[in-house]
């Protein structure tokens, strides 16, 4: 039988998975891909969650997660676009504006 | 009146917002009437102020955060009372002897700002309203002496800003504590301190809130070995801030003391007077002796006055109704005596723009009522009888002789201590032939520091001779806290040491 | 009789005020007659409370509160009775000779009008001191004294510092600064006593202590008579905290007259005088008082010997003389002590305003070997100065023999026959240095002519009869010895001989009689035809530490004030700045260089924060794993 | 039955995601991703949020890819990603930690056991039904804020990726080779 701890499981390795991109790729558009990653396993844990305790609060932050996952695609893919024109590249080393 | 006390905290800020508006030809005269105004407020508050009662009184309070206990809550005792007044004759003065040109119109509502923080701090009995006025009383502060000051201004500014919040940080996180404990113990949130009078709180939190209390006052007071921001202060500020800040500043951590550690804590507080006792020997007699070596006037004066807050500490944990009457009496006196004494000290340095002793010599033959004046204050801090000086020393010397004789004789060689290093600087710069030909051309006095240095000297003579308006409300109120410490106490010890040191020997 | 003591005590405070209104202008004769006629009126009001004490017994009245505070009042209270009255009227009038001298001896000086203030405040302190009726009040007059000294001492701030082979002393301010700092350490011994009081009797009035003597333990009462005789060591410039007083001589004459001949430095004795029921429960003190007192007096006539400073000289044989008072206190004799330090009060202060006169004459030269021959210009001086110094060497039938002699007396009675023996001695040594002063000054060549070019004359008329009443009293003062012992016994232990002792009495009265006449033999041999040097005893040893005053104000310099500067020094140099503030500044860097390293990981690759960013969340879950799993 | 198909699913997301990941080319990352977008959905369908499965494909894999394809538009999408990937041990460490320990949290049986449902599951609705019950009654506010929110997103994503669109990226460059020719040629 599938337990919540399976699930929960899952979700906690597709999180490390999506957290290995974000730490590792330099290159901005696959940050944005391990982001979503990474928030598609908080779905998960929440959907999971809500299923167990049969409680549909769960269903609603997954709800309201994917929603924000929306808005920050377009809101980051627009900052992309800017970047893009002004560096000519997405790489991340090559942005040290802030340098202490 | 009602709000009497309100009005005295925030007519100078109020006015000192006016003042953005004020022309800037205009703006010493506004601030001079408005510091006459808030200084004839703080003296209807002592005419109408009941001497004979020990307890608080016009006490304001309107609720703010009601859910923790936080309320805007004022009151004034004799102990509080005479500090306020003397705060707002120290700013009054302080501004008729202005001789500043620059920015004078920030200067004067940094002032006012000043002077709303530091009548706040004493007359507040809420402890968070008591921290804000505390930790704002710091950024007029910074600004004056950052904006004013010598040439290592912002170096002193910044030591002083950073240290003195280092300790009221530690100061916060103690009563934060102390809140919580109170609500531990009677389930409601309060910050009121007459509130956290009634708690009787076990001796293992006692001694930690007292260390945490003691980071905070002992910083500002300062005492050793936690002075060394007040020389760099003292040093760089400019006249008025060095006036204040010795007159007023450094006695809020001393009140802070007699206000928060005493009452609340006293068990702690007498567990800790050696402690503490040994400290303010070293700060009588080590700055004394750093004093004397120093080559600036300015700074003997800073480390005059970090010998004397030492007596004033020694009074407050002399534990009986003499020695804490004495160290409030002394603070009053030391804000006037090392406040005419920086005053005078500024007046020269107007003239010559230095203040090194080598400088000088043979000043009073060239500047007689200079001389004078200067002898008179300098007779005052060595603590002359006669002089407002004497009362507290005495006071305070007396009271801790209860507590321990050799102790006091070591303090007490702050007479002779305070006698050598003041009579140096004395002899240095107003005595002998006038080696410098510049110091032949020196203005004696003018009007308006006759008047700024006048009231001064009245004040020190009259309160020498008959300190009894004052010191009668302040032992009336003292009494009443003594009283209630005893009662208050836990260990059999801590009484047994605070009613000893208010009995006089029974005859056989 | 209340406002008689109102009268007494504050006509010197309003004249002093009232010249202090002048203190910045020029020359004004006015504050010197309102000064003088108001101490006038002092006398007067001292005169008639004698009178009325003598009928009537002591006065109290209280003023008002001054400080009250936990169980402490202590109130301007003041009480005349015989030992007050008798101090009073010897304070009034030998001030108010002094300020009618003063009137010719500063007639040039500058600071005319100060003078006459500060005098006037000095008198004034010296009447709080002898009338309060507790011993705050006495601290006060005590203190007061102490800065009226300061000021009166350094009145001639304008000097400037020279080496100590040039003037001892330095210079008046050095001086000032010296007497007010030394006589403060013994302060402090003094408040220490009170504070005893304080706390064992809960009142510092002397009628309650002295009625609360008998139920205080005696180790107690041991500390608070050393405690108070310290005090009284340091005002009395008793050994050895005496340096002071020979280097007050920098102030102008009248000031060491009234000041550091009459009054001031007798305020010690005083002190022990009115505490006799506390000496008298204490005798171990009290002899130990009286031996130190014997000490004292040959010390100081030792160095006095061989000086040739005309006003140190003086102040030595003052500090001679105090010894013999205390000599006398401490042997229980406390009417013969005060008798003494009236009579020594009227002759000193005649002697002291001789030598102002001299010093006039002179232009400000002090030193004796100049002189010589003065005679002929100064006779009234001469006179004056003569006629006091018989009474110091204690010749009938002047004031000085019958005080000085009963001292001795008192001493044998006691059979301390060290004591007598050194007093003895000293009363030869007195004699002999008191006229090796007159005869060098006066007689002999003159040697001022080839030495200075000074052209002596003598001071005006009224200068002279103004120090008539002085030199009066010293003649006939002695002859009031039994009124005075009368009167003052109705406060004092009356001191009785043993029978034994009115048996030999008169043999002793010759014994001493012989060795001061001797002294003056001797002195007259050695130098009235006369100064022939002698440079084999002048480098003698003995000599030289004679003159170096046995080189303790040279120890005093070299091993405490050059020391305590030095460790100043090195407390403010090194301790303060290098340690203590140091540590704070330390904290700071560190805290400084910690941001400055770290600052480095802000390499502005996101890339990197990103990996910080993990590395903190494994934290925090490694702990929030941790702690969930301990709990 | 259910069993397999959650292994099946966990396999499938759990190597596509990491394809992702490690692909150097966009192309291939995208598409994995979308596809475990699509499996994700699965999930939901097996937890029996019907509607919050409907979302995910509706609008992770119709519009979030679509949005992600048209921006891959705007950068050169066909060359392998070149990055210097300094310290992948740092990283694998870290995440490996991570997972490691949310495993070992996640599998403790110490959680939940007291947890009380606020906002239970309606019996005899569907699961839509219920959503929407719940949405718009109880998170109406938190609702109609994400609603703002989305197109407070779309306004902002037209107006940052519409700026200088009218000066082409390409256009630009020649422009500037141009100029630079020209300068070079003046320095000549």
């Amino acid at each position: 039988m599938i337990g919540l701890s399976h699930y929960m499981i899952l979700s906690g390795l597709l999180f490390s998975i999506g957290l290995i991109g974000v730490l590792r790729r330099k290159n901005l558009l696959m940050l944005f891909f391990a982001t979503e990653i990474m928030l598609n396993a908080a779905n998960i844990a929440f959907a999971a969650a809500s299923h167990y305790y049969g409680d549909l609060s769960g269903q609603m932050f997954a709800f309201f997660v994917i929603a924000v996952a929306a808005s920050e695609v377009a809101v980051g893919l627009g900052l992309l676009i800017v970047l893009y024109k002004k560096n000519g590249s997405l790489d991340l080393d090559n942005l040290t504006v802030m340098k202490g | 009146m009602d709000n009497i006390l309100s009005i005295l905290i925030f007519f100078p800020a109020l006015a000192g917002l006016l003042g953005f508006i004020v022309d800037k030809d205009s703006a010493r005269a506004y601030g001079i009437s408005v510091a006459t105004i808030e200084f004839l407020l703080a003296l209807w508050l002592w005419m109408i102020f009941d001497g004979s009662n020990g307890g608080m009184q016009f006490i304001e309070m309107v609720p703010l955060i009601a859910d923790f206990g936080i309320s805007y809550y004022l009151g004034v005792d004799g102990i509080s009372l005479f500090i306020v007044v003397m705060a707002t004759l120290m700013v009054l003065l302080g501004m008729i002897g202005l001789s500043i040109k620059k920015d004078i119109k920030n200067m004067i509502i940094s002032l006012l700002f000043l002077e709303m923080t530091m009548v706040g701090v004493f007359l507040a009995l809420d402890a968070i309203i008591f921290y804000l006025f505390w930790e704002l009383s710091l950024v007029p502060m910074l600004y004056i002496i950052g904006a004013w000051g010598g040439p290592r201004r912002v170096y002193a500014a910044v030591k002083f800003f950073l240290y003195t919040f280092f300790g009221s940080l530690i100061m916060l996180v103690g009563m934060l504590f102390l809140a919580y404990l109170y609500h531990d113990i009677t389930g409601v949130w309060s910050f009121a301190i007459t509130d956290w009078y009634a708690l009787v709180l076990p001796f293992k939190y006692q001694m930690w809130l007292f260390i945490a209390f003691f980071f905070g006052f002992a910083i500002k007071v300062p005492m050793f070995p936690f002075h060394t921001w007040l020389p760099y202060a003292h040093g760089q500020a400019p006249t008025i801030g060095s006036v204040i800040l010795a007159a007023v500043l450094l006695k809020m951590g001393t009140y802070g003391f007699i206000r928060f550690s005493l009452p609340i804590l006293p068990d702690a507080s007498v567990e800790m007077i050696t402690p503490i006792a040994i400290l303010s020997l070293i700060m009588i007699v080590y700055t004394a002796m750093i004093a004397y070596s120093q080559k600036d006037m300015k700074q003997v004066i800073a480390y005059s006055s970090v010998s004397h807050m030492g007596i004033i500490m020694l009074g407050v944990f002399a534990m009986n109704a003499e020695g804490i009457s004495g160290s409030i009496f002394l603070m009053l006196s030391h804000g006037v005596v090392s406040g005419a004494l920086f005053m005078l000290v500024g007046v020269i340095y107007d003239r010559r723009h230095t203040k090194m002793m080598s400088e000088f010599g043979g000043l009073a033959s060239v500047m007689p009522k200079y001389a004078t004046i200067f002898g008179i204050m300098l007779m005052a801090s060595v603590g002359l009888p006669l002089t407002i000086g004497f009362v507290g020393e005495f006071l305070v010397l007396l009271g801790f002789y209860k507590i321990s004789p050799i102790m006091t004789l070591i303090a007490g060689s702050t007479i002779i201590l305070g006698a050598v290093y003041m009579l140096s600087l004395y002899k240095q710069t107003f005595f002998g032939p006038v080696t410098n030909q510049e110091n032949h051309k020196l203005k004696d006095l003018d009007k308006k520091e006759m008047m700024s240095l006048l009231p001064l000297v009245a004040i020190v003579v009259w309160l020498g001779v008959y300190p009894k308006p004052i010191l009668e409300p302040i032992d009336n109120s003292v009494k009443h806290l003594v009283a209630f410490m005893d009662k208050k106490a836990k260990t059999q010890e801590a009484k047994d040491i605070i009613i000893s040191t208010t009995l006089i020997r029974e005859e056989k | 009789m209340e406002n008689l003591v109102y009268i007494a005590l504050f006509a010197p405070l309003v004249g002093s005020l009232f010249a202090a209104l002048f203190a910045m202008t020029p020359k004004n004769l006015i504050t010197a007659f309102v000064t003088s006629g108001l101490l006038f009126v002092s006398w007067v009001a001292s005169s008639s409370l004698l009178m009325y004490v003598m009928d009537h017994g002591t006065i109290s009245v209280n003023m008002m509160e001054w400080i009250a505070a936990g169980n402490l009042t202590i109130d301007f209270g003041f009480q005349v009775d015989a030992i007050t009255a008798v101090m009073m009227v010897v304070v009034t009038t030998v001030s108010t000779v002094v300020h009618v001298y003063s009137i010719g001896y500063m007639e040039h000086d500058k600071g005319f009008n100060r003078f006459f203030s500060y005098l006037s405040a000095f008198v004034f302190s010296m009447m709080i001191l002898v009338m309060s009726d507790n011993f705050a009040g006495l601290f006060i007059g005590w203190e007061g004294v102490g800065v009226c000294s300061w000021l009166l001492i350094g009145f001639w701030y304008h000097k400037a510092d020279v080496s100590t082979d040039v003037n001892p002393s330095i210079s008046p301010s050095w001086a000032a600064n010296e007497a007010f700092i030394v006589n403060r350490i013994a302060d402090l011994a003094m408040l220490i006593g009170i504070f005893l009081i304080y706390w064992n009797v809960g009142s510092l009035n002397y009628d309650v202590f002295f009625a609360a003597i008998p139920s205080l333990e005696n180790s107690l009462l041991v500390s608070i008579g050393i405690a108070l005789f310290i005090g009284a060591m340091g005002k009395s410039a008793q050994f050895p905290l005496h340096t002071w007083l020979a280097d007050a001589m920098e102030g102008p004459t009248p000031v060491s007259a009234l000041i550091h001949a009459a009054t001031m430095v007798t305020a010690g004795v005083y002190l022990v005088v009115r505490a006799n029921p506390l000496y008298a429960e204490i005798p171990n003190v009290s002899l130990f008082i009286a031996y130190l007192g014997t000490f004292v007096a040959i010390f100081a006539a030792s160095m006095a010997l061989v000086n040739r400073d005309l006003k140190r000289i003086i102040a030595y044989s003052t500090l001679s003389q105090l010894g013999y008072m205390f000599a006398a206190a401490g042997l229980g004799a406390y009417w013969v002590a005060l008798f003494h330090l009236a009579a020594h009060a009227f002759f000193k202060a005649l002697l002291f305003l001789g030598a102002g006169n001299v010093m006039h004459a002179m232009h400000d030269e002090l030193d004796i070997f100049k002189m010589g021959g003065l005679k002929k210009a100064m006779r009234g001086t001469y006179l004056y100065m003569g006629l006091a110094s018989l009474a110091l060497a204690g010749i009938f039938p002047l004031a000085g023999f019958f005080s000085k002699d009963t001292i001795l007396e008192v001493a044998f009675n006691e059979h301390t026959y060290i004591i007598w023996f050194v007093l003895w001695i000293t009363a030869g040594l007195t004699a002999f240095y008191s006229f090796r002063q007159v005869f060098l000054t006066f007689d002999g060549d003159e040697r001022y002519k080839k030495e200075t070019d000074a052209h002596p004359h003598e001071v005006q008329n009224f200068v002279l009869v103004a120090m008539a009443p002085l030199a009066i009293l010293a003649i006939i003062f002695g002859f009031f010895m039994n009124p005075f012992k009368e009167f003052a016994t109705t406060i004092l232990p009356a001191y009785e001989m043993s029978e034994h002792t009115h048996h030999i009495a008169w043999i002793l009265i010759i014994v001493t009689t012989l060795i001061a006449v001797s002294g003056i033999v001797l002195a007259y041999k050695k130098y009235a035809n006369g100064l022939v040097r002698d440079e084999k005893m002048e480098n003698s040893f003995i000599y030289k530490l004679l003159q170096n005053q046995y080189y303790i104000p040279k120890f005093y310099m070299e091993f405490i004030a050059k020391p305590y500067k030095e460790i100043s020094d090195i407390l403010w140099n090194k301790v303060d700045m290098k340690v203590v503030d140091a540590t704070v500044d330390g904290i700071a860097k560190i805290i400084y260089f910690t941001g400055d390293k770290s600052r480095k990981m802000q390499t502005g690759n996101l890339s990197d924060y990103l990996n910080w960013m993990g590395v903190g969340a494994m934290l925090l879950i490694v702990i929030t794993a941790l702690s969930m799993s301990l709990s | 039955m259910e069993q397999i198909a959650f292994y099946l699913f966990s396999v499938l997301t759990i190597g596509l995601f990491l394809v992702t990941v490690l692909s150097n080319n966009v192309l291939y990352a995208m598409t994995s991703l979308a596809a475990g977008m699509v499996l994700i959905s699965g999930f939901f369908f097996l937890l029996g949020a019907d509607f919050l499965g409907v979302v995910q494909l509706v609008v992770y894999v119709g519009a979030v890819m679509a949005l992600y394809s048209f921006g891959m538009m705007f950068f050169d999408a066909t060359k392998d990603i070149k990055e210097k990937n300094t310290s992948s041990y740092l990283v694998f460490f870290l995440s490996g930690m991570i997972a490691l320990t949310l495993v070992i949290m996640f599998s403790a049986p110490i959680m939940g056991e007291n947890i009380i449902a606020s906002y239970p599951i309606m019996a005899g609705a569907t699961n839509p039904q219920a959503v929407g019950l719940v949405l718009f009654t109880k998170y109406l506010v938190p609702f109609e804020v994400a609603a703002v929110m989305l197109l407070v997103a779309m306004i902002s994503g037209i107006i940052l990726a519409g700026k200088k669109m009218d000066d082409s990226l390409t256009t630009k460059d020649e422009n500037h080779e141009e100029d630079d020719t020209f300068s070079r040629k003046d320095i000549k």
